[in-house]
């Protein structure tokens, strides 16, 4: 069962067919309603689920998330959003110290069923506080998931297992790929923690996430006219990620990069680099090298984004590297 | 302080002997608990309710089992209340294995989804999204039930009270928001804190708001009776409960900030002690209190021996437990 | 609307005429930004004030130099108000290299602190406590001076005004709170927003609240000018700005959750025309406003052309601005 | 100059030298004043500097470091205290969005000089909410400085350079740290970024900051016992990093263990990890090791936390590790 479309509405897809399968679904968010969400993420929900289960907010983020918590506490699967990456800072103890932990110190009596969409990314020229990919940050707090589908597909159906998971998950979307068209597959099976090969290889792996995966591509394209089979591992969930198929990649090629559009320094590439590099020492013949965004703010200016955002030239470059 | 609305239908003396129970064992508990942190038994920091056992009560006591409640880092009295098992709160406090949350959250982590307590919080003014989202579930579900959002005078002061409250009045939410005003925020006075008042607060966002004397049993049950019901026909309260605290912020705090006119003055305000002036008045015996403050103490002590004889909590099970079991992590 | 206080001290024409000027030249300037952005000749998005223009000139107008003020993602207006360099913000909006912020910040960022202008913010609200903390800064260097914090109807939501309100209460900081309620907050009405009142809020926290027809700029500038000597000598003060948003809430917005009669009401209330009407009253020439309208759109005309000519900023410029130079880094 | 002290009185006398040195420097948090701080922190300095200078402040911590960079951007120093690491989750579009960038997004018009002190890390069973270790958020952001002295020298010395530093410093203390005794020497070079070598060895380096140290100094005590030299690095800086002082101590050990209190997974020692196996690749003997806490929240039981936190025995067993 396939059918062209675009990210956005793989979104709006998996929230409506969510709703319909789970009375306890519901959404919530700025605009998400009315107004079908600032980036039509929501679009005809309202039409299709009423007012009860989708909700326009007020401009009150920390209490968005919060109520999601309480919701998903007493009987509700909520699924938030909050407009921009960016604006996760005022709903950081929520998401940290409410959701991720809730389950933890009342000692496994309870789940918090609840979802955040989130669109991360530069590429439309929106300046410092509405571009960041924060992602790292909830990669780094036990009791949450941390998910970044890159395709039409995934965004689908790791929206709809999102949604299913027991367990509060950050969903990041990326805004450029919003237009992205691809087919959908509804009755893909629906799992946490996968990674996808998205191109075999056997010279060099480069393992990424969300829109630079279309750069890794690229890269790929051009590495492939040298005589370079680069493998992409598309790693889809950030938390947990996926080890085995990281592992078993670099095993095969023994050279890695790994490339993502957050600033690399501290970055969720640090941690997959390390894990890489002490697991399979002796597996490596290069260092793991990594493509991120520099340790600036991202920049407005289009010259200036475009100088900031890791690119295809920067991937084939590292993995040259690695071959060197 | 008298309550702002008229009592029209005082509490019965039984339904006020029952709660007088529940404030006595607040009150036992939390000395208990005191004594138990000046020996070491505890570890962390607590923060007791002693003198406020009148809100915990009479809140709680209004509620109906569908409804649900988020607290604070001082919320002992109000899980207590809510009839949480005794030995399981001990064990908790303690850090013990068989704790209501496995020893992982202590004092500042009390929770009891069975009973629709969503947890005390180490984070002021947390509860109040909490109990803003658990009302909206409420609503969606159609459950019939209100949720309770408790939080100090000091908590007025984050900005959640203010995105809540407009939440609420936006969604006329099943709701009730229940301050315990004990004039303090840590050190600092209430004076110092905050600058507007719940009533005008409540005004502004048109929720209904309600002062009550917190250290009148009957009054706070009778106003939280109405005020739970006004909330679950028609939309969002305000329960302000003017209360004190006898104890430092946390235990072992000297409060050296107190004048000592405030403190020798505490005990001429204790709910425990005004309401068991009513009781008698209204023809309950002496032996009767008495025996209720044995039978409390009886339940702490077994309580106490069963927590002390339970083992430490297992790290494994522990780890086992941030995430949820699920097939998905097998998936796709 | 008429202003809530009487109007004592109507500002003489001539006065009445440079703020004129500074609508005009907003106006001219937005509506030139709205072409340019159409023809993608600015990137990423930008939020235009056309109908509010006599917000930012009467409060803009009514600073002292050493006042400060921060403003809002739809804060063009307060900062040309404040007299920013025209070539600077066009070469900032479109993103190259000489703009005030160097490119780096576009219509969202712009700010001149030689100006005190703490900057147009992205984060809805976000203004709020950057004001506030201006104003503790004057109070406590005893600067004489005033900031104001600019924030739209769909702001108040957010936690930062209760809690910033409640700072400036506390503190009787020299700070106004200016609300620029437009109606709308993205795509929705303020009725579905907010349940309270600024007016009802400003009395919760005892800040005097004034209301004002925020397209009479004789009105605002009155208003502004007396509400900001208040807060100077005597503490927090509100000024909420009842005004309209002509355009989208960003450019390319097609405005579909708009009613036909709003928008074909809009120019009724142009403050722009109104302002115009009445200096002609007070006899100012038709040509004297002509001539004005000729010097802003030339003025434009030059700094649109400098934008133009004007080179792409350097990475490696911007790079070395993420941190200031200083010896520590050389030190220990 | 010099004179024993505890590190809380050492954060004391800092501010208040501070304070006396320079009249742009003032405080506020949540009871600093009056009441001295919840861990005496502030103690004093109400009386010695007034009113004006050191004000207790509602219970607003996004207010409140917020209120610190208009402050900041308007002629003052302020130093303002978040009484418990967890709780900088409110206040993280105060830091991240505003003070980070407000310097690079105005074009360098401007700097942000105020320091956010913060206490982190456990041993006090202070449970889930009041223990965490978060800095790994802050050293992901561009325009922000992270430092977490451990010695009551540095507590003085890094905290001074903190304040005259010209951009935003997150400044992290651990409170289990507080009652720690030591020698204060005023008159210290005061800087940014470098690391200190805390004890010379040449078999193995342990790289550290923080509670931790002392950890690493008992394992290195250990590891004495079996002949093993251990050279430990205290990092004192987070970000930026001392990659000069790790390098070069790794470059003459060639093996390498980082250990801190926080969550191990996407946390600092990630990032210091992958840079040392990338950019060292040939120089190392072993896998880069990392000790950090297990992926889960920090439990309140005396028990579960003790087994929760990084310890000697874990650092001693990593060490061998790489040198099995
Ligand atoms: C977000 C947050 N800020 C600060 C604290 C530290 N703190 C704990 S209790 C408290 C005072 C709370 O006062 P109030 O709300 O009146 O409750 P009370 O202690 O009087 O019951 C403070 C500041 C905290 N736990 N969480
Ligand atoms: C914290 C935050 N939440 C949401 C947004 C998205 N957003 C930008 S403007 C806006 C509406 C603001 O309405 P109002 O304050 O009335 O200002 P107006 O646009 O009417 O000038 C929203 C929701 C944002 N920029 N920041
Ligand atoms: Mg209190
Ligand atoms: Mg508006």
């Amino acid at each position: 069962m396939s059918k062209p479309l675009r990210y956005v509405n793989a979104i709006a897809q998996a929230l409506s067919d969510a709703m319909a399968a789970d009375p306890s679904v519901m959404l919530f968010g700025e605009d998400v309603a009315a107004a079908g969400g600032p980036f039509k993420a929501t679009r005809g929900l309202l039409d299709t689920h009423g007012p009860e289960r989708v909700r326009d907010t007020p401009i009150s983020e920390a209490s968005i998330v919060g109520a999601a918590v309480g919701a998903a506490l007493t009987g509700m699967r909520p699924v938030v959003e909050i407009m921009f990456m960016d604006f996760v800072a005022l709903a950081m103890d929520a998401v940290v110290n409410q959701a991720a932990k809730a389950r933890f110190m009342f000692g496994g009596q309870c789940s918090v069923p609840m979802v955040l969409r989130t669109p991360h990314g530069g590429g439309l020229n929106a300046g410092p506080q509405h571009s960041q990919c924060l992602e790292a940050w909830f990669a780094h707090i036990p009791g949450l998931r941390v998910v970044c589908p890159a395709t039409v597909a995934d965004a689908y159906s790791l929206l709809r297992a999102s949604i299913e998971a027991p367990d509060p998950v950050v969903f990041v979307e990326n805004k450029a790929l919003y237009a992205l068209q691809g087919d959908l597959d509804v009755d893909a099976p629906r799992g946490i923690g996968k990674a996808r090969i998205d191109r075999p290889g056997r010279h060099a792996t480069i393992v990424t996430y969300g829109a630079t995966l279309y750069a890794a591509r690229a890269a790929a394209d051009r590495l492939a006219q040298d005589g370079v089979e680069a493998e992409i591992v598309d790693l889809r969930w950030i938390q947990p990620w996926d080890e085995e198929a990281v592992f078993a990649s670099v095993a095969k090629t023994h050279r890695v990069v790994i490339a993502h559009e957050a600033v690399q320094a501290f970055g969720v590439g640090a941690e997959i680099a390390a894990r890489i590099a002490s697991d399979l020492f002796d597996e490596l013949d290069a260092p793991v090298l990594r493509v991120g965004a520099p340790f600036m703010p991202i920049p407005f200016a289009k010259s200036l984004e475009a100088a900031y955002l890791p690119d295809a030239d920067r991937i084939v470059a590292a993995v040259k590297d690695t071959l060197a | 302080m008298p309550s702002s609305a008229p009592r029209n239908d005082p509490f019965p003396p039984d339904r006020l002997l029952a709660l007088h129970r529940t404030m006595q064992l607040i009150r036992a508990t939390e000395t208990t608990l005191s004594k138990l942190f000046a020996d070491s038994e505890i570890p962390g920091f607590i923060h007791l309710s002693v003198g406020q056992e009148a809100v915990a009560a009479g809140v709680i006591g209004a509620l109906a089992p569908q409804d649900t409640f988020a607290t604070t880092h001082r919320g002992h009295g109000h899980v207590l209340a809510r009839g949480v098992a005794l030995d399981l709160f001990f064990k908790e406090i303690m850090g013990r294995a068989g704790g209501i949350c496995g020893g992982r959250g202590g004092s500042m982590h009390v929770a009891d989804l069975t009973l629709g307590v969503l947890g005390a919080n180490g984070i002021v003014g947390a509860g109040l999204p909490l109990a803003t989202g658990s009302a909206l579930a409420h609503q969606t579900r159609r459950s019939g039930g209100v949720a309770v959002a408790f939080f100090g005078d000091g908590a007025m002061a984050e900005g959640a009270l203010h995105e809540c409250l407009n939440m609420a009045a936006l969604w006329r939410l099943p709701m009730v928001f229940v301050c315990e005003n004990n004039g303090w925020s840590e050190f600092s006075p209430t004076s110092r804190q905050f600058a507007a008042t719940l009533d005008k607060l409540g005004a502004a966002f048109g929720i209904p708001h309600r002062q009550v004397d917190g250290n009148d049993l009957a009054a706070v049950a009778q106003a939280a009776t109405e005020v739970v019901e006004a909330a679950r026909s028609d939309g969002p309260r305000i329960l302000e409960c003017i209360t004190t605290r006898w104890h430092g912020h946390f235990e072992g705090d000297p409060q050296r900030y107190r004048n000592a006119d405030e403190i020798a003055g505490l005990p001429e305000n204790d709910p425990l002690r005004r309401s068991a002036e009513a009781l008698l008045a209204a023809g309950i015996e002496e032996q009767d209190l008495a025996a209720l403050v044995a039978s409390v103490d009886s339940d702490i002590a077994v309580a106490l021996e069963a927590a002390r004889a339970d083992a430490l909590p297992d790290f494994d099970a522990a780890f086992r437990d941030v995430y949820t079991p699920t097939t998905l992590t097998a998936g796709a």
